[in-house]
């Protein structure tokens, strides 16, 4: 049959919050509905972005302010659902809680250069009128960061709730951690962005990829043990970290609305939540210049309910 | 007969170190000479300029009438040291002459046999140079330079690692080649006795820098024998010779 | 057999090591697992490792194998003329220094994400030590060995495959070890971008899942690799250079 | 001076060609800027680039001399005896075949983000080369001069310093060239592991924040630290090895 | 006189050749033997086994009453080949010797000028050996053997590249040197009239495997000129090695 092939290119390697894909995938959603999807892994959100704009994939999940700052460089991308907000936070162990950024004077706090968090943490510092001097900012490898919050090198470390919360209580530490949209710093995370060619070739295989896309999402909150196993079921050598994954997952489910989309259905994105977004973008993340925010996204692909 | 090589006030400067000095030396096709002179005193570089492996600082030097740029076709060399390939046995050694000049090797297997036979390294075909002694290497590398037979052989020294008897038999074995073949010879030797034993005229240069001293006609017919020596035009030339290099010529 | 002894005694002692570090000290597993976590942990995904490395065996040996055919070529055009040495070598000395995952957006964009970007980004890792070398073994002729080939007349193509290239060759075969070595690592950082499979995204994924003894298992995966393709060519050596003193004089490092 | 027309006519080539590319075909600005937005960029951002150039640098130098200073006793040590040969060089290849940055997590814990672990890391990527070279090279001693050198009764040492070590020069500054490339991208490795100062750092988030003209300001600096050392070492080989055919020839690659 | 080289039933094989069958040799201390023998008969062999460059296959060396093990103290050796360190000049390859030793250099110097001009070396001390023709090569090995006054002279063929002239004049050298320092000295020769004409005793040897023919005593007073070579005792030496080596002896 001539079913409409579509890569789909995650952020990173696997974790708990890709498990709706790959149930989608495992129970035939996306084939059911005219698609040949195959999901990739990723190797940061820039390369994913970069893949997308030059239409080696056509989809994939990303984090929206690098695709802010892909579109401003000229990327053929838009993006088309917002999946997860909100997730930034400061993590800092149970035994030493850190719980408003005024409590990060005199600690150590530990990042990868690479990370967005990297980007967003001096506008946290400056909302709360927090001395950057009085931080110890450490910049290890992506990998050796959990190490050494892990290790007490470092007090906190920024990340993102969904993700390394969990991976940090797998190895046993008991954390704590708050959330940079409690102190207004407001900002969309990952969500689904689309070559334009693509977009503009397909909308209706994109709608149909969305629509069972949001389907999945609905049911892997509603049923994440269902979720994880599909993954599992995909990605046998993933089964020994089923637990984390599930936390993930479930931890995942509080950032499907922004304070702005309470009343939207999943994925719809409001103009509001963009140009907070591009706002940290320009203020902190040197991106040169504000584009019109319709130019990043459009919610004209989002399934009606 | 026409001349073969013409060298024509030719020099040679190593930097500030004038090695040749003016040199002038005419070989006439099927003429065997020999070259004598001190060590040191430019016979290798001359040799060199002939071969055209080098080139002249002043003068030219012709081979069959035209100008040397570079090797000519049909020359065999044997260089003062042997230069085997060390990843070759010495068959392969001597047969790399061939296949570099794309001689049809199985014409010449038993020519090849032949002369490894004739320098005693039979039984030693397959070893590899590190496995010979000085002297058989240098035997290798006559194979080599006579192996395809050319028109003009140049020799730097190609006993010079021998024994008084194997020595004795190559020279014999050399004129022979050299009345059958009529090849030019140009031989570069220490040996007094050997120079005018085997040569023609025998070419004898002062060192540093390196001059023609004389040029000396050994007027002895051919075939010429060891039992023969005695002849006084031989002893003549021997003694001509010694006394240009100012050598008793007992120890040679 | 006696020769054998000291690299295994090297490895129990490793191995041992190893195990009392991760064992006795408060080294945690989450940065150093014991042995025999990882040997389980290969136990268990033996077929599923082995899927993997074979994956990046293939690009590790691909791209080796492109960087011999092509390394000894451009050093033999290096070697021959001193404008192409001067014209062509910035650019290789360009061409390593900067880390190639960096240019991997560009070389994916280019050239996809099929078996020959990966095997381009494993050729960049790894011919530069081959080019180097045989530059070094093609120029190590002496002159005398030079007027041998002249005087016979050698052509440029048999001056190379009959005097430069054997001669050259102890020297090339080093680069070439040097080469087998990094492939490997260079298949690796070649899998860091847009693959699926591989020990290079096995790596990945394990280092974001803090999976250290899946880790582990890779880099011994990859340890394995590496020594099997670098032994194979200190093998290959005996037979192709057996007249060099590398070889020949081993047994006799020294007459004092 | 003529000598320098070839690689500056490559050089002027090749901006031409970067040029055209990045504005006559489609390539976006986010893949691949023009020269003249780089160009812009170092200029604008000179001091800045320059202060973490020079952190680069200096990481780059520790780490390259280190991998000399270790690289050379090493290969004296396996060419000194076959069972140490066989002892170390499992475990010298071990080290290669897997990419630096998979340790960082251990690398910092065990030793920190100072300037030692950096230079460590440098090192772990540059010193193979050397190791390689260096053991060929004092391999290759013919065994006339192992004679010439037992027969005066050369101690260990005399016989390393006196025979083998000069003998050897000529392989070992090839072993160095490729590792005085290897030791700027493992700088900028070592600052993946852990740094928030340098190029490599630079070039992280130039990544991440998909600021290619940033990216490739500091590939070229980079590429400017990579040839600077290369051809300081080029330079020192001719007051190094003046005598040896490498040298000697440069200039008469070819008799015929 | 003591016996000072003492070589007892020893042979000496590579894989399957057998290059030394059975050697009994004893050199005294102060005397100065010469082996001549055919290419590739096993002359170097025996040299480097007398030197501790290679272990016997069977029977065993001794110098000085112990069994060689290695190469001895206050052994000087001038090899086949050159051997020179390409990197090195001339000056610095003779004091070579000197640094390995640990002999201070500066007691030398007049020594190594000396010994420089000896063999005509003289304006040549700062080139590199590529710069050197063949013969050059080979007397810097000599003064290099020489330099630091060695009892026990171990040369292989040292004079092979020379011409007649330089070779008699280093031939006298040679023997003044000895007369004055009462060395030991194994000269292997291709010159059966050099090794009379140096030796006390002359050893003959014959080819695969490598045999001592004959010793033969050289009862010619010292010091022999080369004038006196008429000698009978002298031509009667000579004439007894040319006819155990098979060779006329006149191409020498
Ligand atoms: N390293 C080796 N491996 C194998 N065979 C060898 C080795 N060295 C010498 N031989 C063999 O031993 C025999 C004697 O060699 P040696 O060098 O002693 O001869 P020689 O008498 O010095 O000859 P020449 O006068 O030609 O130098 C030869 O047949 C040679 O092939
Ligand atoms: N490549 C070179 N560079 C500098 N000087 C050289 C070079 N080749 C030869 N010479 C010099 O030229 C002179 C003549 O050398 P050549 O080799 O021709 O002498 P030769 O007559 O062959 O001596 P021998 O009988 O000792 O071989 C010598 O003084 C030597 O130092
Ligand atoms: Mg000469
Ligand atoms: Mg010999």
């Amino acid at each position: 049959q001539d079913k409409t092939d579509i890569n789909f290119r995650l952020d990173w390697s696997i974790y708990g919050s890709h498990a709706p894909f790959y149930l989608a995938l495992q129970k035939g959603m996306y084939s059911d509905a005219g698609l040949n999807v195959t999901i990739g892994e990723g190797q940061g959100s820039a390369t994913v972005a970069q893949l997308i704009a030059q239409g080696q994939d056509q989809l994939g999940f990303v984090d929206f302010g690098t695709m802010a700052r892909g579109v401003e460089q000229g990327m053929p991308v838009t993006a088309v659902m917002r999946v997860i907000s909100d997730v930034m936070c400061i993590i800092s162990h149970a035994d030493a809680p850190i719980t408003e950024p005024k409590g990060l004077e005199g600690k150590v706090v530990a990042f990868a250069p690479s990370e967005s968090t990297a980007l967003v943490f001096p506008a946290l510092l400056a909302s709360q009128e927090v001395d950057p001097a009085s931080v110890s900012v450490l910049n290890p490898a992506f990998g050796a960061k959990n190490a050494m919050f892990l290790q007490k090198r470092a007090d906190a470390i920024p990340g993102n709730y969904n993700v390394q919360v969990a991976q940090l209580e797998g190895q046993g530490a008991e954390v704590e951690y708050f959330r940079f949209a409690d102190f207004g710093l407001r900002q969309m995370n990952n969500g689904i962005i689309v070559n334009n060619s693509f977009k503009d070739a397909n909308p209706e295989a994109l709608k149909a990829f969305l629509e069972v896309t949001a389907a999945a999402f609905e049911q892997a909150t509603a049923d994440p043990e269902v979720a994880v196993d599909a993954l599992i079921e995909v990605l046998p050598e993933q089964r020994r970290n089923r637990d984390v994954l599930l936390r993930q997952l479930v931890l995942t489910a509080d950032s499907y609305k922004t304070e702005n989309t309470q009343d939207k259905p999943f994925g719809w994105m409001e103009a509001k939540d963009w140009e907070d977004t591009q706002h940290i973008l320009t203020e902190y993340g040197g991106m040169p210049r504000s584009l019109p925010v319709e130019q990043f996204y459009t919610n004209d692909f989002l399934p009606e309910s | 007969m026409s001349e073969l090589i013409n060298i024509k006030g030719v020099s040679k400067r190593f930097d500030e170190l004038l090695a040749l000095d003016n040199i002038n030396l005419t070989v006439r096709d099927g003429e065997f000479v020999a070259i004598v002179g001190s060590s040191g005193c430019g016979k290798s570089t001359l040799l060199r300029l002939i071969a055209g492996l080098l080139p002249t600082s002043e003068g030219i030097v012709e081979v069959n009438g035209h100008k040397v740029k570079g090797p000519a076709d049909d020359v065999g060399i044997a260089f003062q040291t042997p230069v085997l390939l060390p990843w070759r046995s010495v068959v392969e050694n001597v047969s790399l002459q061939l296949e570099v000049r794309k001689l049809p090797k199985a014409k010449y297997e038993t020519e090849l046999r032949r002369l490894i036979e004739l320098v005693g390294l039979n039984g030693f075909e397959d070893r590899k140079p590190y496995e010979l002694s000085g002297g058989m290497q240098q035997r290798v590398a006559l194979c080599r330079a006579l192996i395809h037979n050319p028109a003009l052989l140049l020799m730097d020294e190609p006993f010079g690692a021998l024994d008084a008897m194997t020595r004795e038999q190559l020279n014999l074995e050399l004129q022979r080649i050299w009345m059958e073949t009529r090849k030019t010879i140009v031989l570069i030797t220490h040996s007094i006795i050997e120079a005018v034993f085997l040569a023609d005229r025998v070419v004898v240069m002062s060192p540093r820098p390196g001059r023609i001293t004389k040029i000396i006609d050994v007027p002895v017919p051919r075939p010429r024998s060891f039992s023969g020596l005695g002849d006084p035009a031989f002893q003549a030339a021997c003694d001509e010779v010694r006394t240009l290099m100012n050598a008793s010529g007992l120890t040679e | 057999m006696k020769g054998f002894l000291y690299p295994f005694a090297t490895f129990v002692l490793f191995i041992l090591g190893w195990h009392v570090l991760a064992t006795y000290t408060d080294i945690p597993p989450y940065l150093l697992p014991t042995p025999t976590a990882v040997v389980e942990r290969i136990y268990e995904d033996f077929p599923f490792l082995m899927r993997n490395a074979w994956s990046t065996t293939y690009i590790t040996l691909c791209g080796f194998l492109l960087s011999v055919v092509i390394g000894i070529p451009l050093a033999l055009a290096i070697v021959s003329s001193n404008l192409l040495d001067r014209a062509i070598m910035p650019w290789l000395v360009l061409s390593q220094t900067f880390p190639k995952v960096a240019l991997a957006p560009l070389i994916v964009v280019w050239f996809g994400l099929g078996l020959w970007p990966k095997v381009l980004v494993t050729f960049l890792v790894a011919f530069f030590p081959i080019v180097i070398s045989s530059v070094v073994g093609l120029r190590s002729m002496e002159r005398e060995m030079l007027e041998l080939a002249a005087s016979m007349r050698a052509s440029r193509l048999q001056l190379f495959w009959k005097f430069r290239m054997p001669l050259a060759l102890p020297s090339i075969l080093g680069g070439i070890k040097v080469s087998v070595a990094f492939s490997v690592v260079g298949a690796v950082i070649a899998e860091w971008v847009g693959a699926n499979v591989g020990l290079g995204y096995l790596l990945l994924s394990a280092n974001a899942n803090l999976d250290t003894s899946l880790l582990f298992s890779v880099l011994i995966f990859l340890t394995v690799i590496g020594i099997v393709l670098y032994y194979s060519v200190e093998f290959a050596e005996r037979f192709l250079i057996p007249w060099h003193a590398t070889q020949r004089l081993k047994e006799t490092p020294s007459l004092t």
